[in-house]
């Protein structure tokens, strides 16, 4: 078949770390169990040197791979730096949390090393199987990775749970694919949007295995009602892959999700709009009523994130054919919401670091020991809650901007007014934190009962540090002058939406 | 000169931004210091805040100090554009002295000094950016920015309150503060939101003020439209301005805070929602204004009889205060209402005042409070007799409260009565009377708390401290100045208050 | 005479300047006060000087037509509400009118508070807060003289407010004293109630005329541009103003209890000045009271003649010398007030200035005897003058002036009143003015002879007079008491009596009907020489008097039960209410409409928290219920 | 003769589900997915799709049936019998009819008839596995990798320091 | 001929069998096993889809056979998952005794 590998070096990122992942793996055999750090290190330079080769190779490419299986664009390009950078910062936050918690130290930074490379495909491609595959890779690397802890029976279920609940989902997604493929033949993308174009020749069989396509991703989003895995998983996964499956796992889901939904299914929006919007207001509606609830900060992130999810989902219901700001409103979110939940994240895992507790109330009085982690948090916390300065604030603003230009006002109303909800659990964190009965005011002025870390650990470690304080500038910097985040994510957006 | 206006006003909100960050950089425990800085920050403030003010070209009107920042390109295109008219310079002022006030008589402020003034320039910050916009998207960011900083100087230098019925605890207070005050402003970003769209629908998608308030002119914007839009507003930046029944959070919050904090909350905060009604609610959809202006009279009525009523029960000095502002903020809402440019201005003229005025009783209470640890009128007695200087100036503000010539509250009531009674006689009677109400807590507090035998636990009380001293009596100063020659404030006012559609 | 407006801003100098230089001047800076009101007396006699000599062409003069008599007015801008020249708008102006009625007022203000505040220093001296006081009273002065050269009504409002927080200040001087405390609120409150319904009228003439200016609204009453109905009700809540400020019933109730504070400020403020605003302000502005036949000047005369009938009930019973004479002074406020509302305006004024220097006299008087002896009650008095010969003799002076006892002022300026009753009013009225007249003149001499003569008992042996200081201004005061009732006459010569200068729309000569100034005389002359009988020589016995009206006793007592009555209001119905909102802003407000719905979210979140069961299957039946949803929304989305 | 086959192999198909979702014995249930998987293999056939009818077999009669057997065994406990179904099986039933009820009517509103089954030879079945589809056979190739290094780490017994 | 429908149902009521499994089992082993069988479902559709579309592709240039490369890869997808699935129930199990998935709910709400 002539010209499929004609571009073949446009992959070469991908190659590369694949090769680096095996490399890790494979030097792993030789590193003696002390030194296993060694291995995030090497991980997180080759992942420096990717991102530089990215950059180099793929700025401004706008090819399609395989006959229509994978882009090469600046949507992909995005997601990959995107991606790449997010597995430097979890391999930071995680390497201290490994080498004191788990086992198996080695084949950790590779698994992250794969998921990378999964998340890295599926933004990248344009075709049902590809996709299925890559998140499939994804999957299995979190899969692994939730249930990391061996010896501790909450990392056991997670992991149960999570591959049970992954592989039905997954089920689902895939009979999809066959219906899509038992009705129009194909799985490409563009297919999908050319058999759309005219919607009243459409089969049912095409509606339902959309509908349970989207069922498969949104069990990867965590969207309401396919989320009640994830408290769970949350909580059971060790801290740092909590974070990466905050994260990493989906802002993947949605690299796939926009660019099914706008390269795919974009047609048809006027049939999905409405469905996807009624997800999108119920998750994050459950999400955040549900965090109120919550006495574990991983669960309680976990709920958070749902909502997030939910907010982001509005962004994916307003997609439109006439303008890029849905899918820009999205992507700077995804930004946004990452570096705050990096920020966030980082600091729970140095807190739990030091102490080794998960339950809100283990904050208490943490801003007079650990200033410094108390601020962190609660930027990022107030961030997720959508308050200015920080990137939370400036994303929220753009998207719903985006909504309402698509005249889903009272969907932007509905999402204003569950960030609304979030704040009051942000805030029973920040309150742990911060705010003390006056008595002890008068005794801390004193220099008696001055909190004290009782684990470990009694400071954040450097490695952390320099993830909270570059996510630090990031959410100020998001939140203060996004445009140059913008410039970027706009040419991603065009890419997905070339009528524009 | 030319050059230094057009950045006066990047300037005014940059450099307490610029202090906070660089606080953020010393030494936590050199509480001195710190103050110190802050003292130049918010001397700096002020001086700027003061020269807008003196700049202001009243001849000409209109918006000045004109500057504009590229932000986001499009299709959203935000841009920081920065003007202000008279009524900006006048609240821009009150901002200025407000933080230099609070700034300075926080020195007693020695659990994590620094964190304290980081947030209180935070919030100077928010203000100061809030009036000073000409752009939606800012508007909403600063005034976000504003509110944000109060949940923790609530929470973590607050004081809970033990009444003999009921408790208050300062994280309760911060919460429902913050909560609040975040509900309103869901309220007007959905009513942002619903101006960005029905803007699109007549072709120009934009934040900016200046061309909504062009298309609301050209009636490019529905009535129908304008008249749902505006109630978003109306209650969304009401519920910052304490309307009733949304006031709530506001006696609470005001009785929590430390003294800095209440100044400036009472002070100055609380006016960003009027502010928001004049500069949002009604330019950019002048006809829903319309339609509303009964309801919002009917509802600042409602909150001056309401609140002076809730202040006679009270016995507590801060929720005696807090409820009078909830009664002082009723005028303002009331002014706003006539939609008639005496009343209007007479609302503005109000902010100024009343800013003033309660931030020097939350120094005087704050002042009280240091000494005596109690704010129970019923335990406090003659402390005249022991804090001359003090009850003095709660004399003269309280006096300033009740509406007495020659103190800047009456000019701005008179005018505000003046406004509505052209307009809405029946409700202007009423809000007469409710001013007449002032007097009766107002003297009930005075009579209990400073007057009569002085209590022999009161013995070691000292007076104000310099530093208060000098404050409380510059607010005095300001207040009889205004009340006595309010024309310097008000030729700023009329002209730019003449320039609002709809008066 | 365009320097008028000097003759407060002394004043208004002064106060402030002792406030902050108290401290480092000699006599606390009490001479800055007395320097003040004293070239404010000087220049009074300038501007006076000048008025005489104005005329219809003087600049800025003019013979007005809505009261008919020559006046100046000065004016100069002070603020604008609304943009200067757009429509709606308002120019506010610092403004003055020189017309007889300012004039006679600024000469009694001026005077009587020069007298008060010489007699001050001695009566005041040695007071913790002497400076204080002075400066309240240059304030008081300041704000007092403004008020009656006001050109505007806002001004007027300005002032009137001023010398109402003076006022509050001044009786709350001692406010150690939980008395003068609870007096001092009262007083403000309960003339603030007024200070409303004037505030009110004020607005509805501004909302009638777009303007504060008095001359506007005369202008607009005059053609009819302000319809009878508003007119009438401009001037009735104007009135009650008026009621507050002058003691009016059911307003009067704050005026004897306002006796706690200093004698000189009694005398000062609430006998000759402050007090007697209300009857200024309705004579300021009688062009709106007598317009459209003076609807509104019935009710002041029927306040006025219910005020000065039951005032002077009180003041017969009452044993303190002051509150005898507070009620004396609210009596006479209300004939003043019946004066007016039968068309006496003359008479009126007439009475408000000898009033003014009378009733100032018997409270310095009674000041002095309280600076002798330490003592009000009258029952524990009797015999002064042998301890204080001149206050006795200027006290009994002053009393006899008001009493009625001809050829002291007091009687002109009475009958003059009776007289204008006569013309104008219902015989009924004429009657109960006679009978107010009798009981004035008997309350009087009950203080009078009860107080100075008798025997003197022995615990009032050590009693001293007062020094001269105090002495000096009463003396000038009783001078006028005495004498100030000629300027009523017609003189030969140019001089047509005081109605040839002070009048409303028409000149007045002196009149006098012989059978109404012969009656008057008698019921004077016979109501002392009662009180002779009966209070020294206990020849005549009330005894039997009492017997038959005992009933009534108790009530006069008592004030007629005002005090408790509103108290009552006070306490069972606004602070019942004011604690009721209180409790429903807690309960229905905050913990109902506001926590109630932030619980009712967290208890939703903590009941929706119960799907996430922790069981794997029931996961999975979620996302099975979930895509069959999911599916069929799709399906059925995209048939429509 | 093709719809005798379709119907046998169906019935044994949908049988051996039904074995494996009913049965109470695990091992019973293990052998009836066998039995199942062997008559998808038998569908396959009559699709003519040879080469994944014998993938079938070798891979889900061969390898996976043995892997589920050494779990069985390895896990084999008393707790087998009574944790057969759980309380929501009613509601299980339900959806589970609901969703065919979806399912089928999507596919029977607009299904395509008279078509014909169509074989594709080998080589092109070979040929685009690993020219088109090369990217994601390396990926599924790597999922492989992960799911064996995975299995390794999870299930190893726990040494201490390694 | 047996109309490509026919198979669609069967893959469809197979599917809703397995899937039943997941809803009804406690045995985490059944609960795998079910899987298996939808991703059987699944393969069925699959190839069935591509033995009868074969000749109606859409502006392709070789016939598609796309379905029987997809089910290649789902099957090897499923062995996967099952393998790795399987490892973690092994490790519940040697853990706390049990693949009752009824007991596996350390964490819920």
């Amino acid at each position: 078949m002539p010209g499929l590998t004609a571009n073949l070096q446009l992959l070469t990122p991908e190659f590369a770390l694949a090769g680096l992942a095996l490399l890790v793996l494979a030097v792993d055999l030789v590193v003696p169990q002390n030194r296993k750090n060694l291995l995030g290190w090497l991980s997180i330079a080759g992942l420096l040197g990717l991102i530089a080769l990215s950059l180099k190779m793929l700025w401004g490419e706008n090819e399609t791979l395989y006959g229509g299986l994978l882009a090469v664009d600046a949507f992909s390009l995005f997601f990959k730096i995107f991606f790449l950078g997010l597995g430097i910062f979890i391999i930071l936050s995680s390497m201290d949390y490994v080498e004191k918690n788990l086992t198996s130290r080695g084949e950790f930074y590779g698994l992250i090393l794969f998921s990378i490379l999964g998340m890295n495909v599926m933004a990248q491609s344009r075709e049902l199987l590809t996709a299925y595959i890559s998140l499939e890779l994804l999957s299995f690397c979190l899969y692994v990775l939730a249930a990391y802890a061996r010896n501790e029976a909450k990392s056991n279920e997670a992991g149960l749970k999570y591959i049970i609940i992954g592989a039905f989902s997954s089920a689902v997604l895939l009979y999809g694919v066959s219906m899509v493929y038992s009705t129009l033949g194909v799985t490409q993308f563009a297919s999908i949007s050319a058999a759309l174009a005219n919607p009243g020749d459409v089969s049912p069989a095409l509606w339902v295995g959309m509908a349970l396509i989207l069922v498969g991703l949104g069990f990867k989003l965590a969207a309401v009602p396919f989320h009640m895995w994830a408290p769970d998983v949350y909580e059971g996964a060790p801290f740092p892959v909590t974070a990466y499956l905050a994260i990493g796992s989906k802002a993947a889901a949605f690299a796939l999700v926009l660019r099914l939904f706008a390269e795919g299914f974009l047609p048809a929006v006027d049939q999905w709009r409405i469905v996807v919007a009624v997800m999108a207001a119920i998750t994050m509606l459950t999400g955040n009523l549900v965090a109120l609830a919550q006495h574990n900060i991983k669960r309680l992130m976990a709920y958070s994130s749902v909502g997030q999810v939910g907010i982001i989902l509005t962004g994916v219901a307003a997609l439109s054919a006439d303008s890029i700001l849905p899918a820009s409103g999205v992507m700077l979110y995804l930004v946004g919401y990452s570096l705050t939940n990096m920020l966030v994240f980082a600091g729970l895992i140095s807190f739990f670091n030091m102490t080794g507790r998960e339950d809100i109330s283990a904050f208490r009085g943490l801003a007079d020991g650990q200033p410094f982690l108390a601020a962190t948090i609660a930027i990022g916390l107030f961030s997720l809650g959508g308050m200015p300065i920080f990137a939370g604030f400036t994303v929220k603003f753009y998207l719903f901007t985006a909504l309402a230009s698509q005249g889903l006002l009272w969907l932007a109303g509905l999402a204003i007014f569950s960030s609304l909800i979030s704040l009051y659990y942000y805030l029973q964190v920040i309150r742990q934190m911060y705010i003390r009965p006056v008595e002890e005011v008068a005794e801390a002025i004193a220099g008696e009962d001055v909190y004290v870390p009782t684990g470990p650990e009694v400071s954040t470690s450097p490695l952390i540090l320099i993830v909270q304080s570059v996510t630090l500038v990031g959410v100020f910097w998001v939140g203060v002058y996004p445009a140059p985040f913008l410039t970027v994510i706009d040419a991603a957006s065009h890419a997905i939406l070339p009528g524009l | 000169m030319e050059n230094f206006d057009q950045i006066a006003l990047a300037l005014i909100i940059f450099i307490p931004l610029a202090g906070a960050i660089a606080a953020m950089f010393m030494p936590a425990d050199r509480q001195k210091d710190v103050w110190y800085f802050a003292i130049v920050v918010a001397g700096l403030c002020f001086a700027l805040s003061l020269y807008i003010f003196l700049r202001y070209d009243y001849g000409a009107g209109g918006f000045q100090f004109q500057d504009s920042y590229k932000w986001l390109p499009a299709p959203v295109d935000i841009n920081l554009s920065l003007a202000v008219d008279g009524i900006s310079a006048l609240l821009i002022l009150l901002n200025g002295i407000i933080l230099l006030g609070g700034v300075l008589i926080s020195q007693n402020i020695v659990y994590r000094p620094r964190d304290f003034f980081v947030l209180l320039l935070a919030l100077g910050a928010g203000v100061f950016g809030t009036f000073a916009v000409r752009d939606l998207f800012f508007l909403f960011f600063f005034y976000e920015l504003a509110v944000l900083p109060m949940y923790l100087l609530i929470g973590v230098w607050g004081s809970s309150t033990d009444f003999r019925t009921f408790f208050r605890a300062k994280e309760y207070a911060a919460t429902k503060l913050f909560l609040f005050l975040v509900a309103g402003s869901v309220l007007v970003w959905i009513g942002i939101l619903a101006v960005y769209m029905g803007a699109a629908e007549s072709g120009f998608p934009t934040f900016s003020m200046e061309t909504l308030g062009r298309l609301a002119e050209a009636g490019q914007l529905s009535e129908e439209f304008q008249t749902w839009v505006f109630p978003l507003f109306m209650v969304g930046f009401g519920v910052l301005a304490g309307m009733w029944p949304f006031h709530t959070w506001s006696p609470d919050g005001h009785v929590s805070a430390p003294t800095a904090v209440s100044m400036l909350h009472a002070g100055v905060l609380m006016k960003l929602g009027a502010y928001g009604i004049i500069r949002v609610g009604m330019v950019i959809v002048p006809e829903g204004a319309e339609n509303w202006m009964p309801v919002l009279i009917t509802l600042g009525t409602v909150n001056v009889l309401y609140g002076a009523v809730s202040a006679m029960s009270q016995t507590d000095l801060k929720y005696i205060i807090g409820y009078s502002s909830v009664s002082h903020m009723g005028y303002v809402l009331m002014g706003i209402a006539t939609l008639d440019r005496i009343g209007v201005g007479g609302a503005v003229l109000q902010m100024f005042s009343h800013g003033i005025m309660t931030a020097l009783m939350f120094l005087l209470v704050g002042a009280i409070y240091d000494r005596t640890h109690t704010r129970d009128i019923s335990v406090l007695k003659g402390l005249f007799s022991r804090m001359g200087v003090t009850g003095f100036f709660f004399a003269i503000a309280g006096l300033a409260s009740m509406g007495l010539p020659g103190l800047s509250g009456f000019i701005a009531e008179f005018m505000v009565f003046t406004g509505a009674f052209r307009t809405y006689l029946p409700l202007a009677v009423l809000a007469v009377i409710g001013a007449a109400l002032t007097a009766v807590y107002i003297l009930r507090l005075l009579a209990l708390t400073f007057l009569g035998e002085s209590d022999a636990r009161w013995e070691h009380l000292t007076d104000a401290s310099p530093v208060e001293k000098a404050v409380g009596g510059a607010f005095v100063l300001i207040m009889i100045f205004v009340g006595v020659w309010p024309e310097p404030l008000l030729r700023l006012i009329n002209v730019s208050v003449d320039a609002l559609p709809g008066v | 005479m365009e320097w008028a407006w000097l003759i407060p801003v002394f004043s208004f100098a002064a106060a402030p300047l002792i406030v902050v230089l108290g401290r480092v001047l000699p006599g606390s800076g009490s001479f800055l006060a007395i320097l003040a009101i004293a070239a404010g007396f000087a220049l009074f006699w300038w501007v006076f000087a000048g008025f005489l000599g104005a005329g219809a062409g003087t600049e800025n003069c003019l013979v007005s037509a809505h009261t008919g008599t020559l006046t100046c007015h000065y004016q100069m801008a002070w603020f604008h509400a609304g943009l200067a020249g757009a429509a709606g708008s308002v120019a506010l102006t610092w403004g003055i009118i020189v017309d007889p009625l300012t004039v006679a007022m600024l000469g009694l203000v001026t005077f009587v508070a020069l007298m008060v505040q010489i007699y001050s220093l001695g009566y005041m001296r040695g007071d913790s807060r002497f400076g204080w006081y002075y400066a309240v009273h240059a304030l008081f002065a300041a704000a007092m003289l403004t008020l009656v050269l006001a050109d505007n009504f806002l001004l007027l409002y300005v002032a009137w407010e001023l010398v109402g927080i003076c006022s509050y200040l001044l009786i709350g001087f001692w406010h150690e004293r939980p008395a003068a405390k609870e007096a001092a609120k009262k007083a403000f409150i309960v003339t603030r109630i007024g200070d409303v319904g004037m505030l009110i009228g004020i607005l509805l003439i501004w909302r009638e005329v777009g303007s504060f200016s008095m001359f506007d609204a005369f202008e607009a009453v005059s053609s009819g541009a302000m319809t009878e109905g508003v007119t009438t009700v401009a001037a009735l809540l104007l009135f009650l103003g008026a009621m507050g400020k002058s003691a009016q019933f059911p307003f009067h109730v704050w005026l004897p209890d306002a006796m706690e504070g200093p004698t000189p400020v009694s005398a000062l403020i609430h006998a000759a000045t402050m007090v007697v605003a209300g009857v200024f302000l309705v004579a300021r502005v009688y062009p709106i009271f007598s317009a459209y036949d003076g609807d509104a000047l019935l009710v002041v005369a029927v306040i006025g003649l219910i005020t000065a009938l039951m005032a002077s009930t009180i003041a017969l019973v009452s044993v303190d010398l002051k509150r005898i004479l507070a009620y004396s002074t609210i009596s006479h406020l209300g004939l003043m007030m019946l004066s007016l509302g039968a068309f006496g305006y003359t008479a009126a004024i007439f009475h408000l200035l000898a009033h003014g220097f009378a009733k100032a006299l018997l409270f310095l008087g009674a000041g002095s005897v309280m600076h002798g002896t330490d003592e009000l009650d009258i029952r524990k008095m009797g015999g002064l003058r042998k301890v204080m010969p001149m206050t006795a003799f200027l006290f009994s002076l002053g009393a006899l002036s008001l009493g009625g006892i001809p050829i002291l002022s007091g009687f002109w300026s009475k009958d003059e009143i009776l007289l204008a009753v006569n013309d104008h009013l219902n015989p009924a009225f004429i009657i109960l003015a006679l009978l107010t007249a009798f009981l004035s003149a008997m309350y009087m001499a009950r203080a009078m002879f009860v107080t100075f003569f008798g025997n003197l008992r022995q615990e009032m042996e050590h009693a001293h007079e007062s020094p001269a200081s105090m002495i000096g201004p009463m003396a000038l005061l009783g001078v006028l008491a005495a004498v100030f009732g000629f300027v009523g006459f017609n003189w030969p010569g140019s001089y047509q009596g005081i109605g040839s200068f002070l009048f409303f729309h028409e000149a007045e000569g002196f009149h006098f009907n012989w059978w109404l100034g012969i009656l008057s005389m008698i019921l004077a002359v016979g109501a002392f020489v009662l009180g002779y009988l009966i209070y020294i020589k206990d020849r005549v016995s009330l005894e039997g008097f009492r017997a038959r009206i005992g009933g009534l006793i108790p009530v006069v007592e008592n004030k007629y039960y005002f005090d408790e009555a509103y108290q009552w209001v006070v306490d069972r119905v606004v602070l019942v209410f004011a604690n009721f909102i209180g409790l429903f802003d807690r309960i229905v407000i905050n913990d109902l409409a506001v926590n109630g719905p932030a619980n009712s979210v967290h208890r939703l979140g903590i009941a929706m928290r119960l799907h996430v069961t922790g069981h794997v299957y029931s996961y999975a039946m979620g996302m099975v219920l979930g895509t069959i949803a999911l599916s069929i929304f799709w399906w059925f989305r995209s048939v429509s | 003769m093709s719809w005798i086959l379709f119907i046998a192999l169906a019935v044994l198909t949908l049988g051996g589900g039904l074995g494996v979702v009913a049965t109470r014995n695990v091992v019973h249930a293990a052998l009836a997915l066998l039995l199942s998987l062997l008559a998808v293999a038998g569908i396959y056939l009559i699709l003519f799709a040879e080469f994944l009818a014998i993938v079938q077999v070798l891979i889900y009669g061969g390898a996976i049936t043995i892997v589920l057997l050494f779990a069985i065994m390895l896990t084999r406990t008393a707790e087998y019998p009574r944790i057969t179904d759980n309380r929501q099986w009613p509601l299980a039933a339900v959806a589970s009819v609901a969703t065919l009820a979806v399912l089928a009517g999507s596919f029977w509103t607009k299904a395509a008839v008279d078509t014909q089954p169509h074989n594709p030879a080998l080589t092109d079945l070979a040929n685009s596995l690993f020219t088109r589809w090369a990217i994601p056979f390396e990926i599924a190739s790597l999922v492989l990798l992960v799911a064996l290094i995975g299995a390794i780490i999870i299930a190893r017994e726990s040494e201490e320091g390694t | 001929m047996v109309d490509l429908v026919y198979f669609q149902l069967l893959s469809a009521a197979l599917f809703v069998i397995g899937m039943y499994g997941v809803l009804a089992r406690r045995s985490a082993v059944l609960i795998v096993m079910s899987i298996e069988l939808m991703l059987n479902a699944v393969n069925i559709n699959l190839i069935a889809a591509a033995s009868h579309l074969g000749y109606r592709s859409v502006g392709e240039a070789f016939t598609n056979f796309d379905g029987q490369i997809i089910a290649i890869f789902v099957i090897t997808v499923a062995a996967a998952e099952l393998g790795l699935a399987l490892a973690i129930i092994l490790r519940i199990y040697r853990n706390r005794g049990s693949v009752n998935v009824d007991e596996v709910d350390l964490m819920k709400w």
